[in-house]
């Protein structure tokens, strides 16, 4: 019996990339209490690579097989879906779950699998020289939560106006929710502001009316949010039922998806949130995606997605993948590459206006660059605004508060080598 | 000291400076604990009748109200997607009294409680597969449903004797509104009408119903109709709260401390515990959750049930048992 | 014809009271135990060993934990997730206090924090009973978790509130955990501690402490007259199950996910654990390991087998598929045989033991 | 203790037989239903004591006080001559009180053979950690006490159900197993609940037979609640019977048939 069972399991983990080919497997989420933001970001990477496939013939020559492994954002079946991506022999990792990137991070320099947590997971990530193999361009939770700090004191005019005001933080109670407090803390600190938390538990998500109440009696002058899935749309519904003024209420990139505003209706107007992608579907990329995916019946995305928040998002995450391929293959001239080859192409990408441009894809992100000692890159980001129908742009690009986040990281980045002990040192020789 | 005025003295202190907000805490309290006694009474309609506790009531909530909102996105209208959504909880009740119930009468009670959880798996699968996983959006402006809210402003109730403000959405009146006609329909069914009357008779002894001819399948198969309807609303009144998705099935399982607290056959008991668990819980996250962090609301109903319990262990509306030998 | 004990006396109750007192059952064990320790060890992918092999066991010992409350003393529990949770911060905490001693005293130390914390909620099962005290269970299943979130002393104050495995060594250098163990490492360091959790609770339930729990599962009034007192059985039961709970929930995070939030131990994971004890078949060890593949194999086999097979369909629809195959052949099961799948590899053995000639 | 001792040297003494039993004016009520009122008597070593009395009469509640899983409102209860006020069961167990039950409450999961050692329970004191490894004393103990199942095995003639989970036998081998169950707790006094009922006949003359030498070769004195006339005459050395929780006549089965009350409450069941 052991003897069938491991044929059987060997049959469908034997590495799967032919000669001409390279596997990318991508756990996504479509199901669970996260997949109403699951589903648009799976869509975005899947299609963007499989357009790469129909357009172009793969990156470089090579096609891309695509193969998606269903987590349900649960860390049972995400760690399932890494070992199942090892013996297939991915080229990347994109778990999509902070629990499950957590548990990978310590895996993949032994496995020799690059990470890529396309701005979550652990922020100290960045810190390329303790995590070679981890990546969380085109910034970390971190730079998000200075960015809006950042933003609310542009709108109040200025850092010292900061002093005596409160910012509640609403968040997810879990790894994900709560990455941001330790630097949330030190700027009430710094700047004299009052943060006041109210934590949701997962489970409560669509029961939030306790936590606004509180917000409702503290009336804090700014309400920040790190929610996910089903907790965005409920809470947005309950700050517009006590009233909280909208556009005073900023969530991270992922409180951002059309669905989780259009649940508040016409109510939610004003409400912001930070993003690193345009909105929409103008750009040649995705008109290409449309042409050669969703009318030709080759995709699952419903074609009145295509260009929204989340679904550009994952094609975000894709760009980067394919990117970090082509400059690997540039980088060490192969034309299959191997997970090692992929963490330097990562580690050597930069992304810039004249690529976008040539990606079709101008203005569709900032540009960005990856380094080896900043796997983050620390990139620009911009705040969006809901009008009651879509999302409007309505700051410019601006860039975090680099100069307060890089020390913490590097110093959250030490804790965790000390925790940890005893951590690698690093042995992957740097830009070649 | 300063610990001990912070438990016992300053949330009474902050309950009486802002009336305002108490009644709003008290409100919302009730409105939680009223969707979770509608929960609650879908449980008790089916235990009263079989015997069966099922685990499944929250996953047919999700279930009835995708239903609808799938329908609706569909193209069917609103209202007859609301028949239709109704016709699927009939179809459901007869699957689930063919396929589970009559091939599992006279098993022991964790039997028929397994079973239900394995009902709970396979209706999240089937909702997702035909409806996706995607939360939607309850369509209860199309079902009629009032939205906005009514804004009260009682002179002086507020902080330092400002206006107060408590606002009730009308959504949620509506629910309150329709959760008590919703039992005594419920009444009137039990106690006027000939199934009703055989379903108390079922209820209070099996052989002694069989004997007098009726039929225990017919009888099954209605009250897990009942507690399909139940649940239809009870999916419509929460959808419209926040969302519907997947992620409510977790709130259902509030329903199982308001159960202890009124006992498994009890519907009045299950209005009562409803309601003390919906105000207990938000009155002591409110007002003492903050001393410990919040987010006590996650076990707070549990541990309500469970300290009551431990006094009274046959539930609110319960007998004491005397135990035989 | 293969399975007859005819011919096997005992001629001492010592040789009776074996676990297996007849020769095919050793022969079997044996075979079982060979493939275990030496089959799928040189034969088995790192996939089979760290996705199917190591979790298949880890959920075995957890099953076995909660068929010692459930099935051997009759207290339903739907806390188990969280007495895994209690174990595997405790053998985090162990370790970081204590990063040079072995990690396997700490696993086995680790259960007995939940052991204690198992009492403590084993209370109110003195009052509480049935339907109701697994309701009280979710009371510590839902405090637990929060207390996983909320002190955050628990997980050393990481900023992501997680726990995450460090590497430790131990038996002269062997690396036990952390991302270099290697996957047989892990392997038999799990298959080790089965194989002791399992000998020392079979030893336990054939004998006097077990008895006492079967008397007041099976009547508690009756247990009580002929003196078995309810409050040391009940607790003995819930410390005894608590324990090996708290052992899989360190192995667990130890040995298999590496790194673990809170949402690891939900009350989910209590769920999966209370099918695999009714599916196997509550009250019987052997049903404890039968019940755990079943649930944890089947999904397994499914979400990477369809597509193997050849059958090319989308990873959610294969989830969907499997969530709804799960459900029904649990319906299914408890329909054919709500004893268990134990209970139908008992009646396979009789009828074995009459083949081919039933009516002789 | 001392007291006790002394009254039990006095009564040897005068040659009057000793109680082991005394039941001094108990009363019992649920919520406003008595279900005694206000009952006296003893039980004396080494004898057999019936009681009887129509259905409802209490028989069974005053088994139930006696081991303790009712506590009686008022009364005194006196075992071997020591007083006791609240007393959980498994105290009354641990003092040398068995008994059966009237609806059979063995335990159904179980194997006859565990059903009999379960039992043993008391008499078992090896160390919990000895069971971890069922190794040295506690495996040692398990064999002792096996043996002794094994004896009791065969004086009731159950050998060939030993292995059959209890739950698959029929109504008479449970009842005959139940009473292995008490026996094997080796009590002082053995408290049999209906011992025969819906037996037939010869499964009846085995249970007389089993509880005659139960009283003669172990010497354990017996009290027991029957409904068939019969054979509560031939066994019982004294009879006490009951009617709507009060007590109306005591003494031995020929003055308990005598007696006009009893006679009165069967309305035509006596002989």
């Amino acid at each position: 019996m052991g003897v069938a069972m491991a044929a059987l399991t060997g049959a469908w983990t034997a590495p799967a990339f032919a000669e001409d080919s390279i596997y990318i497997q991508m756990p996504t989420y479509r199901t669970g209490p996260y997949a109403g933001s699951g589903i648009p970001i799976a869509n975005g990477m899947v299609d963007y690579l499989n357009m790469l496939n129909e357009r172009d013939g793969g990156v470089g020559g090579v096609k891309l097989m695509v193969e998606e492994c269903e987590t349900g954002y649960d860390t049972q079946k995400g760690v399932e879906c890494y070992e199942a991506a090892k013996a297939k022999g991915t080229v990347v990792f994109n778990p999509w779950s902070t629990g499950i990137t957590l548990q990978v991070i310590p895996k993949a320099g032994v496995d020799k699998i690059p990470v890529l947590s396309m701005a979550y997971g652990l922020s100290a990530a960045a810190e390329g020289n303790t995590f070679p193999w981890v990546f969380n361009p085109p910034m970390t939770y971190w730079d998000g939560a200075s960015g809006v700090i950042k933003y609310i004191a542009d709108k109040e005019g200025g850092m010292d106006k900061l002093k005596g005001k409160k910012i509640g933080y609403i968040f997810l109670d879990a790894g994900y929710g709560r990455e941001p407090i330790p630097l949330l803390e030190k700027f009430a600190g710094e700047f004299g502001f009052t943060l006041m938390q109210y934590p949701v538990p997962p489970k409560e998500m669509q029961n939030q009316s306790s936590q606004w109440l509180n917000v409702r009696r503290d009336q804090p002058d700014y309400m920040v949010m790190w929610g996910w899935g089903a907790m965005n749309p409920t809470a947005i519904k309950e700050a517009t039922k006590i009233r909280y003024p909208m556009d005073k209420f900023i969530g991270v990139w992922w409180s951002g998806g059309e669905d989780d505003a259009r649940a508040g209706g016409a109510d939610a107007k004003g409400y912001k949130t930070l993003n690193f992608n345009a909105v929409g579907s103008e750009f040649q990329a995705l008109s290409d995606i449309k042409a050669k995916l969703i009318d030709a019946g080759k995709s699952q995305t419903d074609a009145g997605k295509l260009g929204e928040n989340l679904y550009n998002r994952g094609v975000v995450n894709s760009v980067i993948v394919a990117e970090a391929i082509r400059v690997a293959q540039e980088k060490t001239g192969k034309k299959v590459i191997t997970g090692e080859d992929m963490r330097v192409g990562l580690e050597n990408l930069k992304i810039d206006e004249a690529r976008l441009k040539e990606l079709g894809l101008e203005g569709f992100m900032a540009p960005m660059a990856i380094s080896c000692g900043d796997h983050s890159g620390h990139n620009m980001m911009y705040v969006q605004e809901w009008d009651g129908e879509k999302w409007v742009k309505a700051s410019e690009w601006f860039e975090p508060m680099t100069d307060v986040v890089k020390p913490m990281l590097a110093a959250a980045a030490d804790e965790y080598k000390t925790k940890n002990a005893p951590w690698p040192e690093r042995t992957e020789a740097c830009a070649n | 000291m300063d610990f001990l005025y912070s438990i016992f003295v300053d949330p009474f202190v902050q309950m009486v400076q802002m009336p305002d907000f108490l009644l709003q805490v008290l409100w919302e309290g009730i409105v939680g604990g009223i969707l979770y006694a509608l929960i609650a009474l879908g449980f008790v309609l089916i235990f009263k009748a079989s015997g069966v506790f099922n685990f499944a009531q929250g996953i047919m909530v999700v279930f009835a109200a995708l239903t609808l909102v799938g329908l609706y996105e569909k193209g069917v209208p609103a209202l007859a997607a609301l028949v239709l959504a109704v016709g699927v909880m009939a179809l459901l009740a007869i699957c689930v009294e063919r396929f589970v119930m009559r091939p599992l009468v006279n098993q022991p009670d964790i039997i028929l409680l397994m079973a239900t959880i394995g009902l709970t798996y396979f209706l999240v699968g089937l909702g997702e597969f035909i409806f996706g996983g995607e939360p939607k959006v309850m369509i209860a402006n199309e079902l009629g449903l009032p939205s906005g809210s009514v804004v009260l402003e009682p002179e002086g109730w507020g902080p330092g004797g400002s206006p107060g403000l408590i606002s009730l959405q009308k959504i949620d009146i509506a629910a309150t509104v329709i959760a008590a006609i919703m039992i005594v329909a419920l009444a009137i069914f039990f106690n006027k009408t000939r199934i009703g009357r055989a379903l108390r008779a079922v209820a209070d002894d099996h052989q002694a119903a069989l004997s007098v001819g009726i039929s225990l399948n017919q009888i099954w198969a209605i009250v897990w109709f009942a507690a399909g309807v139940v649940a239809l609303v009870t999916g419509i009144m929460w959808g419209a709260r926040s969302d519907v998705s997947f992620a409510l099935e977790i709130v259902a399982l509030k329903a199982l401390p308001v159960l202890i607290l009124g006992g498994f056959t009890s519907i009045p008991g299950a209005i009562v515990g409803g309601l003390i668990i919906g105000v207990g819980e938000k009155i002591g996250e409110i007002y003492w959750g903050p001393l410990v962090g919040g987010g006590i609301e996650s076990w707070l109903a549990y541990g309500i049930a469970l300290v009551f319990l431990i006094f009274r262990p046959q539930g609110l509306f319960g007998e004491k048992i005397i135990e035989r030998v | 014809m293969f399975y007859r004990e005819a011919g096997q006396f005992k001629t001492s109750y010592e040789a009776d009271q074996q676990v297996f007192p007849i020769l095919q059952d050793k022969i079997g064990i044996g075979a079982i135990l060979i493939i275990g320790l030496v089959v799928v060890p040189l034969t088995g992918s790192d996939f089979m060993i760290t996705s199917i092999m190591i979790p298949f066991l880890i959920f075995s010992l957890a099953t076995i934990g909660l068929n010692i409350l459930t099935g051997y003393a009759g207290q339903l529990s739907l806390g188990s997730g969280a007495f895994m949770g209690v174990g595997a911060y405790a053998c985090y905490k162990l370790t970081t206090i204590f990063p040079d001693a072995n990690l396997v005293v700490l696993v086995l130390l680790s259960g007995f924090f939940s052991a204690a914390i198992g009492m403590v909620f084993g209370l109110p099962s003195l009052r509480i009973k049935g339907l109701y005290l697994a309701v009280t269970t979710l009371a510590a299943q839902f405090f637990l978790e929060w207390c996983f979130i909320r002190v955050p002393w628990l997980y050393n104050y990481n900023a992501s509130g997680a726990i995450e495995v460090p590497e430790r060594t131990g038996f002269g250098g062997i690396i036990l955990s952390g991302p270099a163990a290697s996957p047989l490492t892990r392997y038999f360091l799990v298959l080790g501690l089965v194989i002791l959790i399992t000998i020392i609770m079979k030893n336990i339930v054939r004998g006097r402490v077990g008895r006492s729990w079967m008397m007041i599962r099976d009547m508690d009034i009756a247990a009580e007259l002929i003196g078995v007192r309810p409050l040391v059985a009940k607790l003995s039961a819930f410390a005894v199950s608590s324990y090996v709970c708290g052992v899989a929930g360190a192995l667990m995070v130890f040995s298999w996910l590496g790194a673990a939030e809170p949402a690891a131990f939900s009350i989910n994971l209590s769920f999966q654990i209370l099918f695999m004890a009714i599916l196997g078949g509550l009250g019987s060890l052997v049903g404890s390991f039968m019940g755990a593949a079943f649930i944890w194999i089947l999904p397994v086999l499914i979400r990477f087998g369809m597509p193997a097979v050849g059958i090319d369909i989308a990873a959610e629809t294969v989830e969907h598929t499997t969530r709804m195959i799960v459900g029904a052949l649990i319906i299914f099961f408890l329909i054919v045989e709500p004893h268990g799948l134990v209970r139908l590899w008992q009646i396979a053995k009789e009828k074995l033991r009459v083949w081919p000639f039933p009516y002789v | 203790m001392n007291a006790a001792t002394e009254t039990a040297v006095a009564a040897e003494a005068t040659g009057e037989p000793e109680v082991m039993l005394k039941v001094e004016n108990v009363s019992l009520s649920f919520g406003g239903v008595r279900a005694i009122t206000n009952i006296s008597f003893d039980i004396r070593k080494g004898e057999i004591r019936a009681i009887i009395g129509p259905n409802g009469a209490g028989k069974t509640s005053m088994l139930n006080v006696i081991n303790g899983f009712y506590h009686p409102q008022e009364g005194v209860i006196t075992f071997k001559g020591a007083a006791r006020s609240k007393m959980r069961p498994y105290e009354a167990a641990s003092q040398g009180i068995a008994r059966t039950f009237q609806n059979v409450a063995l335990f159904k999961g179980m194997s006859t053979l565990d059903n009999i050692m379960s039992g043993r329970t008391l008499l078992m004191k090896k160390h919990f950690f000895w069971h971890l490894f069922h190794y040295g004393p506690a495996r040692t103990e398990e064999i002792e006490h096996r043996r002794k199942v094994e004896e009791i095995i065969d004086f009731l003639e159950i050998q060939h159900i030993r292995r059959a989970p209890v739950g698959r036998l029929p109504y008479g081998l449970q009842k005959r197993v139940e009473l292995g169950r008490a026996l094997a707790m080796e009590p002082e006094l053995l408290l049999l609940d209906e011992p025969m009922a819906g037996m037939n006949l010869e499964e009846k003359e085995d249970m007389s037979r089993f509880i005659l030498d139960v009283n003669s070769q172990f010497g354990t004195t017996i009290a027991l609640i029957e409904h068939d006339m019969g054979v509560v005459m031939d066994l019982s050395d004294r009879v006490v019977v009951l009617d709507y929780g009060k007590k109306i006549a005591d003494g031995t089965p020929e003055e308990v048939q005598a007696n006009q009350d009893v006679i009165d409450a069967y309305l035509g069941v006596s002989h």
